[in-house]
């Protein structure tokens, strides 16, 4: 029974992680928007830009490689894998055995380097200045990212997501210092991740201050629809995870059964709907920063996560 | 009247197997300074030679304690590797001498003087292990000397001229201390033994030593360990050696860096084994590894700025005679049979080793690093070998000295263990001073030829002694293991 | 044997050989001093036949054959071939007739005594058990030795340095007679001088004058180690 | 020795044969009869490859005279190649089976000793008392050899990687010919080194790898750079050797002078004799493995030797050097030692594994780039170790277990998909004639296969699930993860360090993943040569797609990995993994779920299934060719072929935003820049320089303090006779007045 659940669970959890991603990017884009002043475009912009991308048929460069044409789609079933183990509006998925943090950063890097290389196959400046900075900026997220980790880990005694968001339902570990150092850091990391501003500029269309999207600048029809459904599916993968942990109330469990959803299914809506909320008027509020400040800005998130393992030490003997 | 008794005794000795070893030698010595004919000069010296190296094989069936001879397993063992050394050589010169001539760097003169003096001192070492009593033994190790800084001298260059004056000197006091050395030891034992030869005698010294007048002993320890020292080459009494090695000819080299270094550490462990019998001398263990450790690590860093081959490797010598003389300092069976081991299996791989680079000098013609380059690349046979013998000498396997080396470690980590570090360093250091010049000689680009290369029967020689090192170190037949370990546990 | 004469002060056996021994010992402080190569030449042929004279008295106390041969030889050879060989290398190879000194005379004199002492020091204890005469002349033997190497290393010319080298021979026999009944006497003082014989040849031979290359220090200034 | 004597050697080493296995053999069934018949078939497999370093070594110098001498010359070169090669294939494929078997038996213990060996043992006061030389009955320095799980592992390794690198040998250039004959020995001496049974087994096999490799760097050796990398190289052995003589000479002088493991484990190390048996062996162990800082000498010497050598010398032989640490630190030295053992360990692995990391992404030639990946590796693994001996220090054997696991594991699959990238870059040195990422570029296109088992081997390199390299890293973190509950909080916030140090590391090494695939195999050709490039030959893409295919299977099933080590463990840490480490599943606590490579391969493969699905029913099929967009710069001119080559990302340039963020304060890089003034036609240029913080402030200053301590030994010897004889008159006086004053006391 509760595996038909967990499979059920899954697949509804998939199918809105795809469904929703675009809605969310427009969402944060409408409410920018708004904080400028603007009308800004409908939510549901980028499903219909992302449709209207995959009917164009892609102009491909003669000297590409088939890593180029596979890379897009081979990164978005990678993400797409990710984001089936991050656990959203209830836990006990079929997949949350497998839903290790490390594996989930893993499946993250693998999509990334998918598309560093193929920002590398044409060989143009723009695809290497992007494949490059992609790749520094997450040499050091992955030190922060790790160490938040290490932290939960040493918290709740296993890296695994779903039993970490499980342990922080059911037990109040309450306000812990280490958790609010984690906090920031990780999302100092999920904004490095995700290209949002201050690190880079999503809008931007100025070669010289892309990261991401000068990566990609070769791309176009469904290869670049699928490029932009994976950004935006990360957003949603990263927004769900910080959720996940840092307010894990109201989720459901396998044990509750499909009712309790009425509730969780809105309750992770309002949660990511915040972060995007928040996401959206931390971004108006500040200007991209030198591509040679990010290091120190994740160096930052480092140390704070260095900070809430030792916190950890401090506040509990680990034996 | 007893004195011509002992004479006549000594005569009949002389004629017994163990003394043939000795006469041999001394005989063609006599004969070849009339042979002007310098082919079968050449012939005789390697005939003679390899006689010589027969009748010493059969020593150790022939163990005698007479009033002038004493054989006794480690003289036994020393004067067949002194005889098989000069035999390899004495071949090894045949030809190479051969071509010094035709080059015209040694007229029939100096040829004949050359194989006279090779017997002569051939047979002076010989007499040296072999000589039952002290002033014998100090005796025909002047004559030697003398020989052999002739031989140093017989290509009238400047250098030359200018070694061999300098050998004569060093030498010359390191043979009065030696000498006095030998009037103490007398004095010492007079108490005991009586005036006469008795106390004069290897054979007798031994069983009287624990009741020397200790102080006397010391005296006598402290002049003959200085004088001998000189002739082993050791630090500070080394200055002759690598001028000696450098300017004289080469197989002159290849029997120096052989035997009168084992001669002399021999006499100095027979010195060790009177000190230790005697509860009240000074310990003199301490000394000698001083002076061993001194040389190892003088000579390993003395190798790197060296510009001249054979200069080069003969401060290799006096680092490995440094090895040697520590573990016989150490004390304990283990360490002199390691130090045994290694003078062994050092002497056959050095002379292999000269004996590669005098056929490389007289190819390139000069012996200068700048000169030699790039063998393996024209003439592999003796670039092989060179490579090989010089792997064998830095201590790297699969050749004996790694053995004998590591046994030394050993027992260094046994008996003391903080002197491992100083030890281990020169090693390390002189190992890649080595390998560093196994790179110059051996390979990159080949520098020009000015010489005829030679023929590989010119190696066999060295062939030979490489096999034997090789097996020596790692398969050494029950037997011969056997013989050593005889040797170490009852070496004094 | 001991020639039936009791040791110690007084015997008259002791004092001569003491003296004779004494007498060496002085002539090499007067190989020390001396400033003229002649002089040293023959100061070096007194000393020898002080030393043959001190032989000779003891084969007499000792009533042994072959300590006379020594003293023959010692005579012979070294107090008058030698000297006479020296001089004429000297004029031969018209070597500067002054010593040229590393150390100041006065200095050298000083080490040499502070030697004597070491000497004394040295084999006092050692021959408590063996004869008073052996212990006397051991040190003074002691005594000429290190004197004749001081001398070789405080002076620059070759043939101050040989006169050095012969003096410690010098030194050697005087050590080797004084023993008792040593055997073999003749036998190494033979040896001996064939050494010394090979230096002098050496120095004839080689045709070494004062300003012979590895003798001197500027010359071998610029051949350096580097260079070796 | 006379015949009784022999007989009862025999019966010796029979008895202690028995002594030595059949307890052991209970202990684990089916292993009772195999594991000696396995451990002669190794002694055997050694033989042979020795033998065919000889045979191989005399069809080499055997030339028939003639007149077609050069040809001859040249025809008798291949063929001891070929020799030498095949003949290796052949036995390292013989013995992968035979270990394989071996550890899926259950990897009993078995000892044999032969008849060679170092002479002398049988004096008293070495070797063991009692007994008598002549007649056998003593321990008389004989080879012992003795295989079991550790050795076994290690092995599995080794005769993998021996397989893949003897095969891409064979169509390797002729250039290699002169040190073929080398290449068995060279197998040989590792094999014997992981089997030996005793200290100077131990010594005598890991200074032969040493020579035979040397060897086999000095390849190339008209070129003075690679002989210079040979120099360091040897001299770095030659110092590991010392240190590891006088390590294991204090184990067996702990041991009653017996140099038999089974004795040294007897009689384990205490005190301070085992802190100087423990720095010793770190330093011995490390110097040949590439541990920082002393892994100077890897870099060169991998670029330097030929492709499948550097193949062995970094898939197999730091691994070797790892045996050995393990072998003493954990084996030899016994349980009972304390924490702090780990902490060096755990600092230098850190350092090493960002050092590593930082240069393996500013390199230029791929090799060292490949090298400089292998010194982060090593520093992963060495970090593992470090928290397995704390963790044994503070009796928390499961920890050990995961820790010494991960480290296996890790240690596998690096030799594995390093074997392989060395073994590509050699056939793109072949295929494309340089190794420099200037020169490179577009071999995607030109060498298909070859790119392909590179994404492979670049996907452990990186570290991304699920292939092998993740699964290693996994379990290593896992551990690090664990390390805090050893306590104390110095530790604690040591091993908090050092694990965001590891994920630096790992992010370091996926970078140079992406430049070396993205630079060398993807863009465009930066030279006509590249462009044209071949294909590796069929052996090599044999050599290739094998290692692949077993990273795919390290990948996809580690917990099968680690039940083969499961006896090393449970012999070495007093706890195994086979709770935590099934086929499907690895776990850090038993019960606690944990890294499924299977799952995450079949999950990963149905969302590529249903992004099939969604690409084919909402997309339009197929594409347009043009010209490059690259922003909109056009088309490149027909005068340049490959465009622009200037305009493209190359090696450097994609390392510079690392290179400004870490190079200078870590490899004290600095960028010199040449700006023309404006009007002048040349180019500006952009200079980097590096160098390596060990080579600074470890290796220069022993440089120096050598060059000055020579002068000053030349200073005081040559000198006049007349000094010289001074200085010996002053030794005799000094002498004299030490004995007149011991006299006097």
């Amino acid at each position: 029974m509760t595996s038909l659940i967990g499979l059920a669970t899954l697949l509804l959890h998939v199918a809105l992680m795809l469904a929703l991603a675009p809605l969310l990017v427009g969402f944060i884009r409408t409410i920018k928007a708004r904080v400028l002043g603007r009308v800004g475009p409908p939510v549901v912009q980028p499903w219909r830009d992302l449709l209207r991308l995959a009917r164009k048929q892609p102009v491909v460069a003669e000297n590409a490689s088939w890593l180029f044409h596979a890379a897009p789609a081979a990164g978005f079933a990678a993400t797409l894998a990710a984001a089936a183990l991050v656990p959203g509006f209830a836990l006990g998925m079929t997949t949350a055995p497998l839903a290790d943090l490390l594996v989930i950063a893993g499946l993250l890097a693998l999509a990334r380097c998918l598309l560093a290389l193929a920002g590398l196959d044409i060989g143009t400046a723009f695809g290497g200045i992007g494949a490059s900075r992609e790749m520094t900026f997450a040499a050091f997220a992955e030190p922060a990212m790790m160490l938040v980790i290490f932290t939960l880990g040493l918290l709740m005694g296993t890296t695994n997501l779903d039993a970490i968001a499980l342990v922080l339902r059911e037990v109040t570990v309450g306000l812990r210092v280490s958790l609010g150092l984690a906090l920031v850091a990780i999302v100092a990391v999920a904004i490095a991740e995700n290209s949002r501003l201050p690190v880079d500029n999503p809008a931007s269309h100025l070669e010289l201050t892309m990261v991401h999207e000068a990566m990609v600048l070769e791309y176009s029809g469904r290869h670049l629809a699928l490029i932009e459904a994976t950004a935006a599916l990360k957003l949603l993968l990263w927004m769900t995870l910080i959720a996940t942990i840092f307010a894990p109330f109201g989720t459901a469990t396998p044990e509750s059964g499909p009712l309790v959803w009425l509730f969780a299914l809105p309750l992770w809506a309002v949660k990511v709907g915040a972060l995007a909320v928040v996401l959206a008027l931390f971004e108006s509020a500040i200007a991209k920063m030198r591509v040679f400040r990010v290091p120190e800005f994740l160096g930052i998130a480092v140390l704070l996560g260095l900070l809430a393992a030792v916190f950890l030490f401090v506040s509990q003997g680990i034996a | 009247m007893n004195e011509l008794r002992i004479i006549i005794g000594m005569l009949r000795e002389l004629f017994s197997l163990p003394g043939l070893v000795v006469v041999v030698p001394l005989a063609t010595a006599a004969w070849l300074s009339f042979v002007t004919d310098a082919r079968r000069g050449a012939w005789i010296n390697a005939g003679a030679a390899t006689l010589a190296f027969l009748l010493a094989c059969a020593l150790p069936w022939e163990p005698t304690t007479g009033t002038l001879l004493l054989v006794e397993p480690l003289a036994a063992h020393m004067a067949i590797l002194t005889s098989f050394i000069g035999m390899s050589t004495a071949w090894f010169s045949r030809d190479y001498i051969a071509v010094e001539a035709t080059e015209g760097r040694l007229d029939p003169m100096r040829l004949r003087d050359y194989h006279a003096l090779f017997q002569t001192y051939l047979g002076f070492m010989l007499l040296a292990l072999l000589s039952n009593n002290v002033p014998g033994t100090w005796g025909s190790i002047e004559a030697a000397t003398i020989a052999s800084v002739l031989v140093v001298g017989l290509p009238r260059t400047a250098a030359a001229v200018e070694a061999s004056w300098k050998q004569l000197l060093i030498c010359g006091v390191g043979i009065s201390m030696a000498f006095f050395g030998t009037t103490l030891l007398y004095l010492a034992a007079v108490p005991v033994l009586g005036s006469g030869l008795p106390a004069m005698s290897w054979s007798q010294l031994p069983a009287a030593a624990p009741a020397f007048p200790a102080a006397m002993l010391n005296l006598a320890f402290v002049f003959m360990l200085l004088g001998y020292g000189t002739k082993a080459g050791l630090v500070p009494l080394h200055a002759w050696m690598p001028d000696a090695h450098a300017e004289g000819p080469t197989p002159v080299s290849a029997v120096l860096s052989g035997s009168i270094l084992n001669v002399a550490l021999f006499v100095i462990l027979r010195l060790r084994g009177l000190l230790d019998a005697n509860p009240d001398a000074i310990a003199p263990g301490p000394p000698i590894m001083a002076l061993g450790l001194a040389s190892v690590l003088l000579a390993s860093f003395s190798l790197w700025p060296r510009r001249d081959v054979k200069r080069f490797f003969a401060f290799s010598t006096i680092e490995q005679s440094g090895v040697a003389a520590f573990a016989f300092g150490l004390g304990g069976a283990a360490a002199t049979f390691a130090g045994l081991l290694h003078l062994t299996l050092h002497t056959l791989t050095k002379a292999a080793v000269f004996q590669c680079v005098g056929r490389a000098v007289q190819l390139k013609g000069g012996q200068n690093f700048t000169d030699i380059g790039g063998l393996l690349v024209r003439h592999r046979a003796l670039g092989l070998t060179l490579a090989a013998g010089i792997v064998a000498v830095a201590g790297l396997p699969p050749f004996g000295l790694f053995a004998s080396e590591f046994l030394v470690l050993l027992a260094t980590v046994r008996e003391l263990p903080w002197l491992v570090a100083p030890l281990a360093l020169g090693l390390v250091v002189g190992g890649w001073a080595l390998a560093m010049r196994l790179i110059s000689l051996c390979l990159g680009p080949p520098t020009p030829d000015r010489g005829a290369a030679p023929g590989w029967i010119a190696l066999v020689p060295a062939w030979v002694h490489l096999a034997v090192v090789l097996v020596l170190g790692l398969a050494m037949p029950g037997r011969v293991a056997a013989w050593f370990a005889a040797i170490a546990e009852a070496a004094p | 044997m001991m020639g039936g004469l009791q040791p110690g002060f007084g015997a008259i056996g002791y004092d001569l050989a003491h003296l004779l021994g004494g007498a060496v010992l002085v002539l090499s402080f007067a190989l020390l001093y001396q400033r003229r190569l002649t002089a040293v030449i023959n100061i070096y042929a007194m000393q020898s036949w002080v030393l043959a004279a001190a032989a000779a008295w003891q084969g007499w106390v000792q009533s042994s054959a072959e300590l006379y041969v020594a003293a023959l030889i010692a005579l012979g050879v070294k107090g008058l071939a030698i000297p006479l060989a020296l001089h004429r290398i000297v004029r031969r190879l018209h070597i500067h007739r002054a010593v040229e000194t590393a150390l100041g005379i006065f200095p050298s004199m000083a080490v040499g005594v502070a030697l004597v002492a070491l000497a004394i020091m040295v084999v006092l204890p050692t021959t408590m058990q063996t004869q008073v005469l052996t212990r006397e002349d051991l040190s003074l033997a002691l005594s000429v030795v290190l004197l004749g190497h001081l001398m070789m290393i405080t002076r620059r010319t070759a043939l101050t340095q040989v006169i050095g080298f012969m003096s410690i021979e010098n030194g050697l026999i005087l050590g080797a007679v004084g023993v008792q009944g040593m055997p073999l006497v003749v036998e190494l003082s033979v040896a001996v001088l064939v050494m010394v014989g090979a230096v002098v040849f050496g120095v004839f031979f080689f045709r070494i004058r004062e300003n012979f290359q590895s003798l001197d220090d500027s010359h071998l200034d610029q051949v350096g180690g580097a260079h070796r | 020795m006379p015949r009784a004597g022999r007989f009862r050697q025999r019966r010796a080493d029979c008895i202690s044969w028995w002594c030595e296995t059949v307890p052991a053999l209970c202990a684990v069934p089916g292993a009772i009869a195999l594991s000696p018949v396995i451990l002669t078939g190794f002694a055997l497999v050694v033989a042979a490859l020795l033998g065919l370093g000889a045979a191989s070594a005399v069809v080499h110098h055997h030339i028939p005279a003639g007149a077609t001498r050069r040809r001859a010359a040249a025809a008798a070169a291949l063929a001891s190649r070929r020799i030498a090669a095949l003949g290796s294939l052949g036995v390292c494929g013989l013995g992968f089976l035979l270990v394989l078997t071996y550890l899926l038996a259950g990897a009993g213990t078995a000892t044999i000793t032969l008849p060679l060996g170092l002479p002398g043992l049988g004096v008293p006061g070495l070797g063991v008392a009692g007994g008598n030389l002549l007649d056998g009955t003593r321990y008389d320095g004989g080879i012992t050899l003795a295989l079991d799980g550790l050795s076994g592992f290690f092995l599995l390794l080794l005769m993998a990687a021996g397989a893949a690198a003897s095969a891409a040998a064979l169509d390797g250039p002729g250039d290699t010919d002169a040190t073929a004959p080398f290449l068995p020995v060279f197998l040989a001496a590792m094999a014997l080194t992981l089997l030996a049974g005793d200290a100077f087994a131990l010594v005598l096999g890991f200074e032969l790898m040493s020579l035979a490799s040397f060897a086999l760097i000095l390849t190339h050796h008209d070129d003075a750079t690679v002989r210079a990398a040979a120099l360091l190289y040897i001299g770095m052995a030659a110092l590991g050797a010392a240190c590891l003589i006088p390590a294991l000479a204090l184990l067996a002088d702990g041991a009653g002078w017996d140099l038999r493991f089974a004795a040294i484990r007897a009689l384990p190390p205490e005190g301070w004799r085992a802190t100087l048996v423990f720095v010793l062996a770190l330093v011995g162990a490390g110097s040949k493995a590439g541990l920082a800082p002393l892994h100077v000498w890897l870099p060169p010497a991998h670029a330097a030797a030929p492709a499948h050598v550097s193949a062995l010398m970094s898939g197999a032989m730091t691994k070797v050097a790892l045996y050995l640490l393990v072998r003493v630190l954990f084996d030899l030295c016994g349980p009972a030692q304390p924490v702090w053992w780990g902490v060096p360990l755990l600092v230098l692995g850190a350092g090493g594994a960002v050092l590593g990391g930082l240069r393996a992404n500013l390199e230029n030639d791929i090799k060292a780039l490949l090298a400089c990946s292998t010194v982060e590796n090593i520093g992963l693994i060495v970090i593992g170790l470090g928290v397995a001996l704390a963790a044994r220090g503070a009796d928390l054997s499961t920890l050990a277990a995961l820790a010494l696991g991960g480290a296996l594991l890790h240690a596998l699959a690096h030799g594995l998909f390093k074997s392989l990238l060395f073994i590509a870059a050699g056939a793109v040195q072949h295929g494309a004639g340089t190794r420099l990422l200037v020169r490179l570029g577009g071999l995607i296109h030109r060498m298909p296969v070859t790119t392909v088992c590179v994404l492979v081997g670049a996907a452990s390199l990186a570290g991304l699930p699920p292939s092998a390299g993740f699964a290693g890293e996994w379990t290593l973190f896992q551990a690090v993860l664990g390390g805090p509950r050893i306590g104390n909080l110095g530790l604690q916030i040591l091993i908090c360090v050092v694990a965001a140090l590891m994920a630096l590391a790992a992010a370091l090494a996926a970078a140079a993943a992406v430049r070396l695939v993205g630079v060398a195999f993807l863009g465009r050709p930066r030279s006509p040569r590249a462009a044209a490039a071949d294909e590796a030959g069929p052996r090599t893409r044999d050599a290739l797609t094998g290692l692949a295919v077993a990273l795919a299977v390290v990948g996809l099933f580690p917990g099968a990995v680690l039940s083969l080590a499961e006896p090393v463990l449970r012999r070495l840490v007093s706890a195994g993994l086979d709770d935590r480490a099934g086929l499907l599943e690895v776990a850090a606590q038993a019960g606690m779920p944990g890294y499924s490579a299977a799952g995450i391969a079949l999950l990963g493969a149905l969302a590529a299934g249903l992004v099939l699905w969604l690409v084919r029913t909402l997309t339009t099929p197929g594409h347009r060719d043009a010209p490059a967009w690259d922003g909109g710069f056009g088309a490149p001119p027909p005068w340049l072929p490959f465009g622009d080559p200037l305009t493209q990302y190359g090696g450097a340039s994609f390392a510079q935003p690392l290179r400004r963020a870490l190079g200078g304060a870590l490899l004290q890089a600095d960028e010199i820049v040449d700006m023309p003034a404006p009007g002048e036609t040349r180019p500006a240029r952009i200079t980097v320089e590096l160098s390596d913080p060990a080579a600074w402030w470890l290796f220069r200053p022993v440089a120096e303090l050598r060059a000055r301590l020579s002068a000053f030994a030349d200073a005081i010897q040559f000198l006049t006779i007349r000094r010289t004889l001074s200085l010996m008159f002053t030794v005799l006086v000094l002498f004299l007045a030490v004995v007149a004053l011991m006299e006097q006391l």
